[in-house]
């Protein structure tokens, strides 16, 4: 025999017991007041959305140290095309899900962060408003070439040009790497310098294994993308 | 259809003596608040009462299947989150296994631990916000749902240090996982599914007894044993209709023969809107328990195994499933020595429980379709995929 | 002087909802029309300090009547009706007739001017002097209306029921 | 005319235009923010002047919002469906607002500046409780038109629902208010406040404590409000009888749905809760005012507070309800409360508190019982579990 009503009070009891908690526990009231940026600092127009690193910084402050959102490639030094690590190879443009990545070789090879000459993409467009920020590119990568940026204030007026990132503005150090994904990065110039190691210890046998596979696999690969539609429908 | 061979066959219609009434027929969707995406119930009212009802799905169809044989074994995973966007870890470890199965690759133990984890994690983010999305159908003005939301968040906040996506995880691999969770997660997990049971106290005493809940949901959208069992319902659904089933328990996939755990389900008299309210609350009490033991009994080591580096499986046919919160995932694949697939099929477990709305909607009230089709708990991304 | 202002608004308010409640071809229109006509007179009651009897002409008039009136609409095929089609009848001439005396007849003590009765003097017009009356000397013909008036609503409950025609197939259902 | 009255009729019409809709835009914020915090959110911060660039820096906890709202509502575009009645749509809204204010002036709220001029207040009408009934009833009509006009489904569900629900409740409304009624032998709102000075509040005796309950119960399903808000269930039918309203008329709608809300809180504290009558009245007047209006936003932040609480009834239990629980409780309570009336004129002391028990059990068993009968088999149930 309960008391008629009683389930009504109790649910009342809970919802007081959270407004009131709303006021004193920060376990209560989750949401943020985004104090994190002011609000003179607030872009006043659609275009006005910061595209400068700094400012980018400050964007990825709210976004934990793991989020990832939209691919960025990566440079060494200075100079991003003298260091740029992307040799063109396009197995991320073939295994891409969703196809938003459009890649040109160079036809002349240029030294790059390695020293050797390689080539180096004359174009590498990626499509954000059809990129779903899966990641498999980055896996995919065999020189650590690209990786997941974690800017996600794109939003601009122009709905073509606007959101095709283009090579210039994909690219990014491993400075602004370390910065935003500390933990990751770190572990990936570490497997890096591992592999160097390895390499160069025994290199001969290595290079040998090396290009056999490569070559395999890019057979198999092509074969994989027979028939997938090119990339410039997208980009256009 | 004209509308006298439309109607239900267990209804009448009431006759007045040259009094005629006629039905009102209301497009419930596929914009409608309570229809959880884009779906639509072609509904014929007498009255308030529904005498005839037929969904109409498809309406996020995105070719799902066919994509995926099109592309190599490896790219249809991120597409897998796609398909419940409430719960992308257990689509992508439905999909993990079957890959796996093709080509028989080891998963490492620490792997299979973090894959329970997460499984369990995201059976507890569906089945609380499923329950805030329910009492929401019911009429309240979301405040469940939003206490629902604000655990889920602790959940999703989880997903994204381990992951780095909140709901599009993309975080199994063929042989294990795509990278080890960071420094300190495990720690915050315990914290977080510590935490979680004086919540689910709270949210219990907040819904399971008050009256208005109770004399809505009681005997609405009955389901008995016996047609649960024949259209192939799954999940918790199913146990509310009183079936004893749970692929954890019956496939002991991966690990779960480590864990004890119990599987609550009613009796089976009724199978109705209140009975998966309850069994889905109640197994949100027994996922803690097998977080808890997870938690506990892990070890170190990777957490991907020896995965060739590119997938090219041998001929063959394989159907991994495993329990989903929301009933049985499967996916059906068949490989025929290419990178790619050549057929790729998904049950899914939302559109097979949905085949039996109609059963349960007739002859109740407008009010009851729309919570009953709450209570089945469909994503449309997987009804439609 | 406001209280001849209100007079004359409220009976031109309410001769012309009467009319547009007897020209509208929708029935709806003319329910609601009909409405302010109540409401209309349910003002001039008031300005005749009945406020008892204005109150229940609204209770009554407007929200049962009326509602009752909606209903009804409600179940018939054409409610909105075509206004193209002009209302005539054949009898409007005898009708004219009829409605003039009535008229008239209404107006006879008017134009009379008869002194008032003596007992419209005493009548204090407050709610509590007619409830007493309807307590005390009417209690009987108050409690034999209201026992019509549930037999009235037995009867209606009723006759909506209806009768439930068995299907052939399942008479198990 | 001369222009006295004219004077007077302004002095004592404008406030109740001006301070209902204010205070109405007060507890629209009031509700978000209320709502907002039961559910762990922040509720409406951000605009403090609106339309100027000091909006942002001083945000004044939100309180600029509702200007904000209404300038919005203003400028929005006033979308009228193909088939529909234009009249009746335009009129629908107009109709739901008229008497919602109308039953203000039924209130006993005495107006400082008022008392030194000729008092037109309507509350001197002596049948004031039955006219703010017959008047709150109108609502029902506004409500069908907008459904009927609107020319669509959902719309007419919602009206549909709207008039079956309002004449249902009304009815326990009544008969709750009777007892009232029949314990100071006046239908004058005035009277009745005053009968409650000192502490005399009907919500302390047991027929008025379930009087109020009842009362209470029954003007949430009367202005719409959760949990009987079906009229309106998003969740099934839309938004009920204005899905297709926008802008202003929509405005105009949600304004009618408060005042009357104040209307009807208002006619709870004068019946049950003692008027205008509190602390300190006896040496500034004007008090009792501050106490009136404080009594009505009581009793909102109960409603509100039920509104972020539970959910909705379904359309049978919500008649059901109506029907087979409350009306019989009232009719009870009006027994009760008249054999205890006569009962406790002899005694004194000890037996009228036995009375007091005695009525007070009476009516819980009775509630109790009623609830059984209607729900035989509604309670909560257990569960096996599989090893």
């Amino acid at each position: 025999m309960s008391l008629l009503g009683g389930g009504i009070f109790k649910g009342m009891a809970v919802t007081l017991r959270n407004f009131v908690g709303s006021y004193f526990y920060k376990d209560r009231l989750t949401t943020n007041d985004y104090s994190w940026r002011p609000s003179d600092k607030l872009p006043q127009r659609a275009g006005e959305y910061p595209k400068e690193e700094g400012e980018q910084l400050r964007d990825t402050t709210t976004v934990t140290n793991y989020s990832r959102n939209f691919p960025m490639l990566l440079h060494d030094g200075s100079e991003p095309m003298d260091t740029i690590r992307c040799v063109a190879c396009q197995i991320c443009e073939r295994e891409c899900p969703p196809q938003c990545i459009y890649i040109e070789k160079s036809t002349e090879k240029k030294e790059n962060a390695g020293g050797k000459p390689q080539f180096f993409p004359a174009t590498f467009d990626i499509d954000v408003s059809v990129c779903m920020s899966c990641q498999i590119c980055v896996e995919v990568c065999p020189f650590d070439a690209i990786v997941m940026n974690s800017q996600f204030e794109l939003s601009t007026p122009d709905r073509f040009g606007g959101l095709l990132l283009r090579r210039d503005d994909l690219l990014k150090s491993n400075g602004y790497y370390h910065k935003i994904h500390p933990e990751e990065a770190t572990a990936r110039d570490k497997r890096i310098a591992e592999e160097k190691a390895a390499k160069e210890a025994k290199k001969k046998a290595a290079a040998e294994a090396a290009k056999k596979m490569a070559e395999e696999k890019a057979k198999a690969e092509a074969e994989a993308n027979e028939g997938t539609p090119d990339m410039e429908e997208n980009t256009e | 259809m004209s509308s006298a061979t439309a109607i239900a066959p267990n209804y009448e219609l009431i006759q007045q003596d040259g009094l005629e009434t006629s039905l009102l027929e209301v497009s419930m969707g596929p914009h409608h608040p309570s229809t959880h995406g884009v779906f639509r119930m072609d509904v014929k009212l007498d009255g308030e009462t529904v005498v005839d009802l037929q969904p109409v799905f498809g309406y996020l169809h995105r070719n799902h299947e066919k994509l995926a044989e099109n592309m190599s074994y490896l790219a249809s995973m991120p597409f897998t989150d796609r398909l419940d966007y409430f719960n992308s870890m257990t689509n992508n470890w439905a999909y993990a296994l079957a890959a796996e199965k093709l080509v028989e690759i080891e998963v490492p133990e620490r792997a299979e631990y973090l894959r329970v984890i997460m499984a369990e994690l995201t059976r507890l983010v569906n089945h609380v916000s499923l329950v805030g999305f329910f009492i929401n159908d019911l009429g309240a003005l979301g405040t469940p749902l939003l206490y629902a939301f604000r655990e889920r968040e602790k959940i999703l906040d989880l997903f994204e240090q381990a992951s780095g996506a909140r709901m599009m995880c993309n975080y199994f691999r063929f042989g294990g996982l795509r990278n080890d969770v960071p420094e300190g997660w495990l720690d915050r997990a315990r914290d977080v599914v510590d935490r979680f049971p004086d919540f689910l106290d709270e949210y219990e005493k907040l819904l399971c007894e008050n009256e208005i809940i109770l004399s809505r949901t009681q005997g609405v959208g009955n389901l008995s044993r016996e047609l649960a069992i024949s259209a192939g319902i799954t999940g918790p659904m199913l146990r509310a209709s009183g079936v004893n089933y749970d692929i954890r328990k019956v496939d002991k996939y991966s690990i779960y023969d480590r864990f004890l755990f119990r599987v609550p389900y009613s009796d089976g008299n009724v199978g109705d809107c209140y009975d998966r309210f309850m069994v889905r609350m109640l197994e949100m009490r027994e996922s803690i328990g097998i977080l808890k033991q997870a938690l506990g009994g892990i070890g170190d080591g990777p957490v991907l195994g020896n995965a060739p580096k590119v997938f090219k499986p041998k001929p063959a046919e394989v159907y991994g499933r495993v329990e989903a919160p929301k009933g049985e995932l499967g996916f059906y694949l068949i490989a025929d020595g290419t990178p790619k697939p050549y057929r790729y099929r998904v049950r899914p477990p939302s559109l097979i429980n949905l085949t039996v709305l109609r059963d349960m909607c007739l002859g109740q009230k407008v009010a009851d379709a729309v919570i009953i089709l709450g209570s089945i708990d469909i994503v449309l991304g997987e009804v439609d995929r | 002087m406001s209280e001849q202002i209100a007079f004359w608004m409220l009976s031109a308010i309410a001769v012309l909802g009467a009319l547009v409640a007897v020209r509208k071809r929708n029935l709806i229109h003319g329910v609601f029309a009909l409405m302010i006509f109540f409401a209309a007179l349910s003002g001039l009651f008031l300005l005749l300090l009945a406020e008892f009897i204005a109150a229940v002409q609204i209770l009554v008039y407007i929200g049962a009547v009326g509602i009752l009136l909606l209903f009804a609409i409600m179940l018939t095929e054409r409610v909105t009706g075509d206004d193209g089609r002009r209302m005539t009848s054949r009898g409007w001439f005898w009708g004219l007739v009829v409605a003039a005396a009535v008229f008239v007849i209404l107006l006879l003590p008017a134009i009379q001017e008869l002194p008032p009765p003596e007992a419209a003097q005493a009548i204090d017009p407050s709610v509590k002097e007619l409830g007493h009356k309807l307590m005390n000397p009417y209690v009987v013909t108050l409690e034999v209306l209201a026992l019509l008036l549930t037999a009235a609503l037995i009867g209606a409950v009723t006759a909506a029921q209806g009768v439930r025609i068995p299907k052939e197939e399942d008479s198990s259902e | 005319m001369s222009l006295d009255l004219i004077r007077d009729i302004l002095i004592a019409t404008v406030p109740l235009l001006v301070i209902f809709p204010t205070l109405f835009a007060f507890t629209t914020w009031l509700e978000r923010k209320a709502l907002a915090r039961i559910q762990n959110r922040v509720g409406p911060n951000k605009v403090g002047v609106p339309l100027t660039r000091y909006g942002g820096r001083f945000s004044l906890f939100g309180l600029g919002q509702p200007l904000a709202d209404g300038i919005k509502m203003l400028f929005k575009e006033n979308i009228v469906p193909r088939d529909a009645d234009r009249l009746f749509h335009l009129l629908a809204p107009i109709l739901a607002l008229i008497p919602a204010m109308l039953v203000l002036c039924f209130l006993p709220l005495e107006f400082p500046w008022t008392e030194s001029l000729l008092p037109v207040q309507a509350f001197l009408l002596d049948g004031a409780v039955i006219f703010f009934f017959a008047i709150t009833g109108l609502n029902t009509l506004a409500i069908f038109m907008a459904g009927w006009a609107s020319r669509n489904k959902y719309s007419l569900l919602g009206g549909m629902r709207a008039i079956a629900q309002m004449i249902s409740y009304e009815i326990p409304l009544v008969l709750s208010a009777v007892v009232v009624v029949m314990m100071v032998g006046s239908l004058n709102a005035a009277e009745i406040a005053n009968a409650q000075a000192d502490w005399n509040w009907f919500v302390f005796t047991p027929w008025g404590l379930a009087a109020f309950v009842i009362f209470f119960i029954a003007s949430l399903a009367e202005i719409n409000r959760s949990p009987f808000d079906l009229p309106e269930a998003e969740s099934e039918i839309i938004a009920g009888y204005f899905t297709e309203y926008s802008g202003f008329k929509f405005a105009l709608f949600f304004l009618g749905e408060y005042i009357a809300m104040f209307a009807i809180s208002g006619l709870a504290v004068t019946l049950f809760l003692g008027g205008g009558a509190g602390p300190g009245v006896a040496a500034l007047p004007w008090l009792s005012t501050v106490w009136f209006i404080a009594k009505i936003f009581a009793l909102i932040a109960v409603m509100i507070w039920l509104r972020g609480t539970l959910p909705r009834l379904r359309v049978d239990q919500l008649m059901g309800f109506a029907w087979k629980f409350l009306l019989p409780l009232s009719i009870l309570n009006i027994i009760v409360a008249g054999f205890a009336w006569h009962a406790q004129q002899q005694a004194s002391g000890i037996l009228k508190a036995i009375i007091w028990v005695a009525c007070l059990l009476i009516l819980y068993a009775t509630a109790k019982g009623l609830d059984q009968l209607n729900r035989p088999n509604v309670r909560p149930r257990e569960y096996k579990y599989a090893e």
